[in-house]
């Protein structure tokens, strides 16, 4: 057992933190949302120029994770930082999500291609995988890919895909066999966001990031740009896409706790500055009690986000499935106690946009409905539960 | 004990019913059931429409021009409009300053200033909180110094107001002022009524957690107040503001309210769709829905009680309190609900998709829209209008005498 | 709308608190509790003379009511103060569940030969209606009644039927066609517990009551025992039972009110005594809101344990359903969080026998399992929600 | 980082898991399992088991004839010995007594008491809550006043302790005495040792809610105790007390504990039968049983935390408060759902079947018969050991500052 984080995180994670205090406040936030493509080139630069994009990138090619599935701990440092900061640029996505599903799913050829340019930022990557009507179900895909002479054409639509009108690639589920729901006959494309035939409309989101309904009318894409690697394949994309919405959600666990943590200082500090009848408000025992309560759920959320760290490399993937499933259904829980009870102590201040506390409580509610919310994952740690 | 409403209450359901279906603008019905933003304009056209009914002001007595309801009345009132998509009555004028204007003005300001709100001819708000006074409102040190000059008596104001509701759409402002530093903090205070339009007055918006512009900050800058708008006499204006808040105490449960929002929940998850049935037939999820149905039916007839209470004269208990404390909660967990049914669709944010003439593509279902704007807006009931923790020390100070 | 009680009803409220605060305190409930049946027969023949065993007995047959199904107003006015002193006599059993149960499903014979007994408390009756192996459901009978010559031969198990070893008649459901769980072929019986075959395995409860686990075999019965008035017959006792059910249900949303209504002042009294740190411990702000939220939480019991009596008496079936689920869901939920931090602020002396509030909370926990408890109702509740 | 238990950790839990196996006896473990009452007997049986292994301190150095086991260890051998059946270890001597004696008692305390401590020839109990004192523990009035007489120097103690559990089973009593009134409460506090058989103490049962006799009331009459008995410094006492509540600060988490308690919800779901399938098996119910165990894994976390923090000795900080607040409101959480899995069947008591040996005929279902005694004697985790609230104030002290 070992609760210390390696110098290399320390270090990681101090120029980092570092970095953000000192360039990412409220303000350069609100300068990088309005941007063209809702985020700071000049930061995502930064970021790559300290190697965070590289974290899941295999060595082999030119990043620092030492296989495929990344180093979730080196994520989780990373990630809680980004938390701490509202960091709006889409590092989740693109140097997690998807180089995790390169990682796993591409063959060396592939991600030979594919992710030194992920590692260095000059191209962004999204995954398309949900649907509408779907909900967070990753294997209801109804978007097909039909095998041409060359490759494949691809239809259908794809919903909410975070940063999928930026991006410069998608990772696009479609189905090459089985019904809607089969886990079985999903595979996993790279498609290039200009193709002919992909529509991207785009939109905020609530929590300052874009999204985009992308829609495939007749999408052609080459051979090649089926993920077939790995545990990859033509028909093996469901594990591919479970176990990369795994890491993806332990790295969400990451997120959440950073912003819990800046939210529990944020509180404090309100509560030891803002007087009422005379004295700071941290005075009145109400108060003070309410606070405990909160901390007991920020350590809740530490607790899980280690946990889900940990456990993500598992290779039993039904311990897998209910780890991540346990700790995504804890920090919804203890996440919404600890925004909840936030806003409630800042009182007036609480409702404004003017503070950060909002906006943690905004990201922190809307990444809980990303790739599965409370219930959801309940549901899923209920049904592997042991009897 | 008979909880079942009269058979006149039933006739007046029916006709209140019958007149929002037929009298209110079909625009800003769909507005208000759509999560759209509503204007000024929408606001005073329906309260306009009310006045020439006969139903400018549900709260008041008929001899002031009001329409002499029980308070049973005023709630089927409220909840039939809410539940037909009305625009809430703004109640600063009709129902916070002009109680005080009837029982503590002068016979000037009584017919100055009453058939104007009658008639929404003038838009109110109100100047209670200031930065450094929220729960703690005797603190507030927005001065007003009583001076004389050709014009006549008048009073110098200055200071700051914040979190005023609407400011940038009214044209007048009761204020609790600062008239002597003497005594106790409640016994210098003064109740003031001052023209949104004279020099001095300066209204910047505050906004809210999610691009809602309803609160301001008003600052005062030596701005002249004729004398003639103190309402009764200096320095009691404390006096005045605790009958306010006592006057309408049963306004706390806002059951149409709920009622619509639970509606559009469960609208939503009959339509979104999981693990291929409608989420309302999930029983986990149609059991969550079923708690806040339950909770809503208690809120029913916890409001009751308080307008049966209040009708039978009963000295205030701690029960507008814990209905606040309820009903606000209430709201917030309907809006998570209707948050989580909405799934992933609950992320994109479209602005223009906040009014009604959005004729562009939607990102989701329709109804998805203006979810995520109105749930964190409503963040704001269980802090404003005397915190739910503020509402805890009254109930407990009632209880306890501690 | 009238909150108010008629001038009858406050008068027996009075004359009923009066008694119990004078003659049933702690060890007085402590002494009924030891005598051999379980209660005491000289309060069991006060209650009688103040009539408040008649309460569900139609005139006709010398009660109060005005028909079958009683006045669940009277009846809430009572058990009220019955939670409030933690009163053990069978009333709820024999002069509620019963009384309505024979008034329902009995014929004027039978209500004539039944309910002046039970009215003047010279006859107990208890209701045995539910099943090992069944929970909650009333339709769960495996009971069989087998019809004779002369009457029915009965043959089963029946579950926790409280008071059913010092009844003197037990109504029994059993079936006379159908398969487990149909709500056809269910009927009622009335059987002597004496009966030959009867065999009664007889319990405390936690709360203080007796329970029994009733063994039928081959008891046989006249004909005349069949419950067969009303909407009662030979196959029809499954709507008498949910009626009778749903009458025990307000009865016991009304005791659970007296009950958190006694558990709030006696907490609040504590907390104005005690004192640490050099003052009554009701000076802590922490425990000053806790008392709010405790009284949130009343304030529910008492507006659901109302709408309970009042609808009650709806005819319409489903909308009954409704809300007896929704009255009893709520007490369950708002009386577990009054009893549980009731308990919480007595401290030390919460936990002991010594002070009432342990006896309110053990009554009240079980009583939220008394036909039904919280997951129970909400179902029952959800099944029959209008979308 | 690794939360997983190493090699050596790994092969330490086989070797107590065996060990507890082979060594526990099974009418012990079968009461432990089955909610049956332990008795004394049986408490110093498995004790004296544990201590013919080497194993009778877990939590003492070497030198002491302890285990000298890291705190990961301790965790691991309790939540075994939780697992397996065996009666937790009481505490009072060889957890709590004994480190202050370690720390702060002469050469002839140490010869005197820790080996009988060791050995479970002497059964203690602590005397700290008095009636007037109980989160407000510095307030305690007993009384110890110093004298000389033909058998030496001594004190004479009058006053009453209470909540004091096992003292009906204690040979010892560790008590908390005034011997001053000088200066601040704290100040005039000494830590006295007492025999338990001395003339003037007397022992009076409190009854918890449920049929439970775990705590009592202990009178202390004109009790003589000789002055050798003072442990460290007269009037240092709040000093020794401090360090003995800081001492054991990895314990609170119980992960054995609940692990069994839990294991029983779902036993008892597997075997109750809901319309017609399983209770485990109902979505909603089998929701409710994942959700406390989702709780009971972050706890397992927290509780390692802590064991690491204190190993890598990082000063105390919240979260020890953090750790008993979630795992005590844990504990009732999980008693709760297993009276719930039991229908009503948990209705009846049947106060024979406590015991081992009844051999009647259960009312309900062998495994509901204890299920409501266990509950409600579970009431007084969030209460005992510093209440909930009391860790409240700690925390928010620690991290407000206020």
């Amino acid at each position: 057992m070992d609760f210390n984080f390696t110098q290399e995180q320390t270090l990681l994670e101090d120029s980092l933190r570092r970095y953000l205090a000192k360039s990412y406040g409220l303000p350069a936030r609100r300068t990088a949302i309005a941007a063209p493509n809702g985020y700071s080139v000049e930061h995502w630069q930064a970021y790559a120029d300290m190697g965070v994009l590289a974290l899941n990138v295999p060595e082999a090619h030119g990043g620092l994770a030492a296989g495929p599935g990344g180093n979730p701990l080196d994520t989780l440092v990373v990630m809680r930082e980004l938390g701490r900061a509202l960091v709006v640029e889409p590092l989740w996505m693109s140097a997690v999500v998807c180089a995790n599903a390169i990682a796993l799913g591409g063959t060396d050829l592939q991600q030979a291609q594919l992710l030194p340019e992920l590692a260095d930022g000059s191209k962004v990557f999204a995954l398309a995988a949900l649907e509408p009507g779907g909900r967070y179900d990753a294997n209801h895909v109804a978007a097909t890919a039909t095998a041409t002479a060359g490759g494949f054409t691809l239809a259908g639509r794809k919903a909410v895909v975070l940063h999928g009108a930026q991006a410069d690639h998608l990772i696009v589920s479609a189905r090459v066999a089985g019904s809607i729901t089969d886990a079985e006959g999903i595979a996993l494309f790279i498609v290039d966001r200009a193709a002919p035939g992909l529509r991207a409309l785009d939109s905020a989101t609530v929590d300052g990031l874009r999204a985009a309904e992308i829609t495939l009318d007749g999408v052609v894409v080459p051979q090649s740009a089926l993920l077939a690697g790995g545990t990859g394949g033509n028909t093996g994309g469901a594990a591919v896409l479970e176990r990369t919405i795994q890491l993806a959600g332990a790295a969400l666990c990451a997120e959440a706790l950073g912003i819990v943590e800046a939210l529990i200082e944020a509180t404090n500090e309100y509560l030891k500055t803002r007087k009422q009848f005379g004295v700071p408000i941290g005075k009145f025992q109400a108060l003070q009690h309410r606070v405990a309560d909160m901390l007991v759920c920020v350590e809740q959320v530490r607790a899980m986000a280690y946990f889900a760290a940990v456990k993500v490399g598992l290779e039993d993937a039904g311990a897998r499935r209910s780890a991540i499933a346990a700790a995504r259904a804890t920090i919804a829980e203890a996440g919404r106690f600890v925004g909840k009870h936030a806003v409630q102590l800042h009182g007036g201040m609480g409702v404004t946009d003017e503070l950060a506390v909002s906006h943690y409580v905004k990201r922190l509610t809307m990444l809980n409905q990303t790739f599965g919310d409370y219930e959801h994952h309940l549901a899923q740690y209920a049904e592997g539960m042991a009897a | 004990m008979d909880l079942n409403p009269s058979a006149a209450d039933r006739a007046f359901r029916d006709e209140v019913r019958s007149f929002v279906r037929a009298s209110l603008p079909a625009s800003i019905r769909d507005k208000m059931l759509h999560q759209k933003k509503v204007s000024r304009e929408d606001t005073v056209r329906w309260h306009k429409i009310l006045y020439a009914h006969g139903w400018g002001a549900p709260s008041w007595p008929v001899e002031y021009g009001g329409t002499g309801w029980t308070a049973m009345q005023r709630l089927i009132f409220d909840d039939e409009c809410a539940l037909g998509g009305a625009p809430r009555l703004v109640p600063f004028g009709h129902n916070m300053v002009a109680p005080v204007i009837m029982k503590f003005g002068n016979a000037w300001q009584k017919e100055r200033f009453l058939p104007r709100i009658l008639a929404m001819e003038e838009f109110w708000c109100q100047g209670y909180s200031e930065p450094g006074s929220g729960s703690d409102l005797a603190s507030l040190s927005t001065t007003a110094v009583r001076g004389q000059d050709g014009d006549g008596a008048h009073y110098i104001v200055n200071g700051q107001k914040t979190w005023t509701t609407l400011a940038h759409w009214a044209d007048w402002i009761f204020c609790l002022v600062r008239t002597s530093r003497e005594g106790k903090q409640q016994e210098g205070i003064s109740f003031l009524l001052i023209d949104m339009r004279t020099p001095g007055v300066t209204v910047r918006p505050i906004h809210n957690m999610h691009d809602i512009h309803h609160v301001n900050e008003v600052w005062l800058d030596n701005v002249r107040v004729p004398a003639e708008n103190l309402v009764g006499e200096e320095n009691q204006g404390w006096t005045y503001a605790k009958y306010l808040l006592g006057h309408e105490r049963s306004g706390f449960a806002q059951i149409g309210f709920h009622k619509r929002e639970l509606q559009r929940v469960k609208d939503i998850a009959r339509q979104e769709m999981a693990h291929g049935k409608p989420l309302f037939d999930d029983p986990r999820f149609r059991a969550r829905i079923a708690q806040l149905e339950i909770r809503l039916q208690a809120l029913e007839i916890m409001g009751l009680k308080l307008i049966w209470d209040q009708e039978q004269g009963k000295p205030p208990g701690p029960d507008a309190s814990i209905t606040k404390i309820f009903s606000t909660d209430l709201v917030q967990a309907i809006g998570e609900l209707a948050l989580e049914a909405a799934g992933p669709y609950a992320q994109p944010y479209q602005p223009e998709a906040q009014y009604l003439d959005f004729a562009g593509e939607f990102a989701g279902p329709p109804y998805a829209a203006g979810l995520a704007a109105t749930h964190f807006d409503n963040h704001k009931f269980t802090i404003f209008a005397g915190s739910n923790e503020i509402q805890r020390n009254i109930i407990s100070k009632m209880i306890l005498g501690l």
